[in-house]
């Protein structure tokens, strides 16, 4: 019996109590993240686990529920970063490749977890070390070695040489097979940066410069780009030597392809300039400044999808001048569940793919519930009501637990992340009962949250931004905007619901509108009195147009379907998350690095409800 | 002989103060689990980052550890009890702990990796930023003690403990050492949320236990300096004078570790200028102030 | 005892001939800084080796090491403050580009 | 004797390294490395003080370099277009002149060193105490303007430094 993941060598002597030690010190990394795991209700804090924010230090793969296909390239590489030996535990995950098989497998719930790590912690015993381990290999781990010029990153070539612009002997570089692999190749680790590297570089635009480079080289004037010749000579305007360019050069790729113009080959000798130095002035004229005008090397960092402390899922690449954010680019690796076009769908089939949505499952459910029934022209008692909506505000405060321990572990505040952590697991699928009893510590955590002195040293004025921002739900209301699904909902009128909002519009205003909200929920739950996940009520074969909007933890959603003859056959549906997608770059352009990313985790993103 | 026990109560605390530690950061208490955790890592393969500077990769964490021992060398668990009772101890203290600095910006280039880098570079700042509060407040240290040998500086305290005898410098010198060891929440090296563990982010295996083992020492030899300095060393009463330093260094040790768990990270910039614009400015007011106290009560 | 002396100087007289070396032959600010730093490095160990093997009770002579030390952390700040100011309006702190003072 | 031995010895190997380190400074390719070669050459200096003897300025010596040096290097980092040293680019010029000036100096120096006489030599020294406390005398006693006015150049030199180095106006940021 053998790990996946095992290590070089015959099991035995020392290598027996090492083993022991790993199997007793299971230190794990959580895929997609703790977040999630805590929303399907695993106790990870409680189950004797230590849980690492970089798969370097982690010697178990816990994989939560089945990985997304835009995750699968990040899953493998995060592997790929683990120490051999190491192992995979999943959970109700099925098939993960391209991960090996699963060392331990087990069903997605809590007794899962126990039995599974049980089983574990015996196969890592006995299969730590092997004498035929395997290699682990996957498409986007396949790296090629590419040589580029330190200067000038556009320069892209197969084989060693020298750059055609500076003359500087090109540097070998790996990047992967697959596309955007650069990115993958560093999910939660730091990318391999050249040190040498002084332009932002994206994967696109080296496979682009990679294609260009390839066609044969072109003859252009130093001074006129425009002047393309395929053979040697004079500019017929200036006269000047024509250089050798590489298929860009006389293209202007982004900016870069000024550089041409400046080949140190060809530039005429400045009297006090040996021949052949290398002018830095003109090697950098043309790359971008950052705000001190202090010129440093741009770095490309990759922040997530499995970030510790920012949403599983959301692929955030940082563009780093020193440690000031000098570009961002964001986006959702996971997208939102499709929506069914001309395919008729059954509505109980249709609401459980809406719920399938991580994160906030019972809202979407509701939601889909309420405008099939909308639609169908079904109405209901008010008890039923009020049960559906104290279900979505247990939601709610679970969420905003959950954004809470996961500030927590961003901002370092570990005590914060663990009890609001344990808060949630208790929160979730409690009863009234239960959540009025958790009134008091809940109570507690929040008093004290927003009485720490340096958690607002920390927030205030970091991620401000003005009302001519789109923006919904909590982020909206923290800037004393008055979005809000719940303010013409009947039913939450009866009781007594009533908008919260705060102004200042940072990080802090939205912790302490969130930590206000979770209080309000409690008492909203308390008044109803009932409370009961959404049920579908039968629909007839009926037809018609429906809609419905509900203000999920995130903000409102809203979704119109169409039934024909008892079928839903089109949905449209409008989530917050994507439209706060867009403010990434203003909160981020310009601060220091742990700025950046508290502010954008103050935003709450779920990568699960946007268009990727 | 003396280096033996030196030596063997450094392991012992350092032990002590993993346990301590990983309560603080992982929220379990287990006597027996950082051993397991050690042996784990001596079996993981330590990866070498591509492309990396391998000197300064490997060279790193030793020098860290290396750093960690020569400041404890100058450190009196007792009277007699100290490996080198040097003329100008606390001043040799400084050198020594001004190596972490070097050691980080090792670790932090050497692995090629951008998390770590900027660890390394932030550590520059903030190390730069807190050497003042470092040497400044044992400077008045030494001004009562009329000596840099740490031993005359705790026999100096024999009436009056320093930390009543100059508080300010004390709240400084504690400060700035929690600075120097990046503990949280002044942990910006190895931030988990902004850098994925930072300077640790690329190390594995033995050398990742290398590098946290230098860290424990860099943490007990500062608790030893501010027991040195301010809390009388290895004086007090009806105890052995050995019980008495190591009581008040895992106390000191374990205060430093577990505050950060009760609040968030501090931000870089309000950190930094805390330090240049009230830190400096204090630290120089309490060099005045004890030099007037030492020069009217002669104590 | 004579020949410590012999030995120490010497070192000096490596380290002032290195110092030069680089302080002449390097092209940026920055590593030119490092080669005036070896000089006077060379300077502290020659006086350090002269208080001890021929004045050793003369504490001026490590007041004096005290001072140049002093000078290097002087060297240190200005040249960093001019590079900083130099790279912020050239983009460069190659002294082949500075011609400014160049007759 | 083998006292003087072993110190003769020390002093060998420790000046090795520091002119050793030194001529890394400019052989390697990589800044960073060159700033940390400085470091060291300016530790085994402070090392050779500490066999010298005088324990106050070695301690004082290792301790101000590290974090000299390591300023040096983010200097480096921030100002070298090829940092990492992967380029292999050349960054000298004036080579011939720069090798025999510096060779020159360095003959010229050994033989001031080698040819006079230095008179009688010290053979014991005070204690690293009584050295601390002599010092500490000479420096608030005879030299204090001396040392004083070094201090005053310090801040001068700082403010100046910082004064050079800040952006001078908000629209030079654009």
């Amino acid at each position: 019996m053998m790990l996946s993941g095992a290590r070089q060598g015959a099991l035995s002597g020392i290598r027996r109590v090492i083993a022991t030690a790993m199997s007793r010190d299971l230190s794990a990394f959580v895929l997609p993240g703790p977040a999630i795991a805590r929303s399907r209700g695993l106790d990870l804090a409680g189950s004797n686990l230590i849980i690492v924010g970089t798969p370097r230090h982690a010697g178990v793969l816990i994989i939560v529920g089945p990985i997304a296909e835009g995750l699968q390239d990040a899953a493998a590489v995060v592997y790929a970063q683990m120490p051999r030996p190491r192992a995979i535990l999943a959970l109700g995950a099925g098939d993960i490749a391209p991960l090996p098989v699963a060392d331990a497998s087990a069903p997605l719930t809590q007794d899962g977890l126990r039995s599974g790590l049980a089983e574990l912690r015996r196969v890592v015993e006995a299969g730590a070390f092997h004498v035929d381990a395997a290699d682990f290999t996957a498409a986007a781990l396949e790296v090629r070695i590419e040589y580029t010029c330190p200067m000038h990153p556009e320069v892209i070539r197969d084989e060693p040489g020298d750059c055609p612009k500076c003359g500087m002997t090109l540097v070998p570089r790996e990047t992967s097979a697959v596309g955007h692999g650069g990115h993958e190749q560093a999910q939660n680790m730091a990318e391999t940066v050249d040190h040498s590297e002084h332009a932002p570089k994206s994967d696109d635009s080296c496979h682009a410069g990679h294609d260009e480079t390839a066609k044969d080289a072109a003859y252009t004037c130093p001074m006129h780009p425009e002047v393309v010749s395929d053979e040697p000579g004079k500019c017929p305007k200036c006269g000047m030597n024509l250089v050798k360019a590489d298929g860009e050069g006389g293209q202007g790729h982004e900016g870069h392809g000024t550089h041409g113009g400046h080949d140190e080959h060809s530039s005429e000798p400045v009297d006090g300039i040996e021949p052949h130095f290398m002018s830095m002035v003109e090697l950098t004229k043309d790359q971008p400044r950052s705000s001190d005008g202090l010129q440093m090397e741009w770095i490309e960092a990759p922040f997530g999808p499995f970030f510790p402390g920012l949403p599983a899922g959301l692929h955030l690449s940082l563009t780093l001048d020193g440690d000031t954010v000098a570009g961002s680019d964001a986006r959702s690796l996971v997208g939102m569940a499709d929506l069914p076009g001309g395919t008729a769908m059954a509505p109980g089939q249709f609401v459980d793919h809406l719920a399938a949505m991580q994160l906030s499952p019972i809202a979407y459910r509701a939601l889909a519930c309420a405008a099939i029934e909308d639609a169908a022209g079904i109405a209901f008692g008010a008890d039923d009501r009020r049960a559906r909506a104290a279900a979505i505000e247990r939601e709610r405060i679970a969420s905003h637990l959950s954004w809470l321990a996961e500030f927590g572990v961003q901002t370092g505040f570990l005590w914060l992340a663990g009890r609001a952590g344990a808060l949630q697991l208790a929160v979730q699928g409690a009863g009234t009962a239960e959540i009025v009893a958790l009134a008091g510590p809940i109570g507690r955590l929040i008093r004290r949250v927003q009485a720490a002195p340096l958690m607002r040293m920390r927030l205030r004025g970091i991620g401000r931004f003005g009302k001519d921002r789109v923006a919904w739900g909590p982020v909206d209301r923290a800037r004393g905007g008055g979005s809000d699904a719940r303010s013409d909902d009947a039913t939450l009128k009866e009781l007594g619901f009533g908008i919260r909002v705060r102004n200042g519009g940072d990080a802090l205003a939205r912790m302490m509108l969130r930590c206000d909200e979770i209080d309000q929920s409690i008492g909203l739950i308390a008044t109803a009195g009932t409370l009961a996940a959404p049920m579908l009520a039968d629909v007839g074969v009926v037809s018609g147009e429906g809609a419905a909007s509900i203000e999920t933890p995130r903000g409102a959603a809203r979704l119109t379907v169409t039934l024909t003859d008892g079928k839903v056959t089109g949905a449209e549906l409008e989530t917050p998350s994507t439209a706060h997608l867009a403010l990434i770059d203003d909160l981020t352009r310009q601060r220091e690095l742990g700025d950046a990313l508290v502010a954008v985790g103050s935003l709450d993103l779920s990568p699960w409800e946007m268009r990727g | 002989m003396t280096v033996a026990i030196v030596l063997l109560s450094l392991a012992l605390g350092a032990y002590l103060l993993a346990v301590i530690e990983r309560w603080a950061v992982h929220g379990h208490l287990s006597l027996t689990g950082p051993a397991w955790a050690a042996l784990a890592l001596l079996g993981r393969e330590s990866v070498l980052a591509r492309k990396s500077d391998r000197l300064f990769f490997e060279i790193g964490p030793v020098l860290l550890l290396v750093a960690g021992l020569l400041a404890v060398a100058v450190i009196p668990l007792a009277p007699g009890l100290i490996i080198s009772d040097l003329a100008t101890g606390a001043l040799f203290l400084n050198a020594a702990l001004a190596y972490v600095l070097v050691a980080l910006i090792m670790a932090g280039w050497g692995p090629n990796g951008a998390y770590a880098m900027i660890a390394g570079w932030r550590f520059l700042g903030q190390f730069i930023a807190y050497a003042m509060l470092i040497v400044m407040p044992i400077t008045a240290v030494a001004m009562r003690a009329e000596s840099l040998s740490t031993v005359q500086i705790v026999t100096s305290q024999a009436q009056l403990w320093n930390v009543i005898y100059q508080p300010i410098g004390f709240v400084l010198f504690v400060v700035a050492a929690m600075g120097l060891a990046w503990l949280p929440p002044l942990d910006l090296p190895d931030a988990t949320g902004e850098l994925a563990g930072g300077v640790e982010a690329d190390y594995t295996g033995a050398r990742l236990a290398v590098l946290r083992l230098g860290r424990m020492t860099i943490i007990l030899a500062l608790a030893g300096a501010t027991v040195t300095f301010y809390l009388g060393g290895w004086l007090g009463p009806w105890l052995p004078p050995w019980a008495w330093s190591a009581i008040k260094i895992m106390l000191v040790a374990a205060a430093m570790l577990g505050v950060g768990r009760y609040m968030p990270r501090i931000r870089e910039a309000r950190y930094l200028a805390l330090s240049w614009k009230l830190g400096i400015s204090l630290a120089l007011a309490n060099i005045f102030i004890v030099g007037v106290i030492a020069l009217v009560v002669p104590l | 005892m004579i020949l410590e002396l012999m030995i120490a100087l010497s070192v000096g007289a490596g380290l002032f001939g290195v110092g030069l070396y680089g302080a002449l032959s390097q092209t940026n600010l920055v590593m030119i800084l490092m080669g005036v730093e070896l000089i006077l490095a060379a300077a502290l160990v020659n006086i350090v080796a002269f208080w001890r093997y021929l004045h050793p009770d003369e504490p001026a002579a490590q007041m004096f090491v005290l001072i140049v030390m002093a000078v290097m952390a002087v060297e240190m700040a200005v040249g960093f403050g001019i590079a900083i100011a130099r790279f912020r309006v050239r983009g460069s702190v190659e002294m082949e580009e500075a011609r400014e003072l160049k007759g | 004797m083998t006292g003087m031995t072993v110190q003769m010895i020390f002093l060998v190997f420790f000046g090795a390294a520091a002119v050793w380190f030194g001529i890394v400074v400019f052989r390697t390719h990589s800044m960073v490395r060159s700033a940390l070669a400085l470091l060291f050459s300016q530790t085994a200096v402070g090392a050779m003080f500490l066999v010298m003897q005088a324990e106050f300025l070695g301690v004082l010596q290792i301790m101000m370099m590290a974090t000299e040096m390591s300023v040096m290097a983010i200097f480096m980092v921030m100002f070298m277009m090829d940092p990492g040293g992967l380029g292999e680019m050349d960054m000298t010029h004036q080579k011939r002149l720069s090798l025999s000036a510096g060779g020159i100096g360095l003959l010229a120096s050994l033989l001031l060193v080698w040819l006079p006489d230095w008179g009688p030599v010290a053979l014991s020294v005070p204690g690293a105490h009584e050295q601390a406390q002599a010092l500490g005398r000479e420096l608030l006693g005879r030299s204090m303007l001396v040392f004083q006015s070094a201090g005053l150049t310090i801040l001068t030199a700082m403010v100046a430094a910082t004064m050079v180095a800040i952006v001078p106006n908000a629209e030079q940021r654009k």
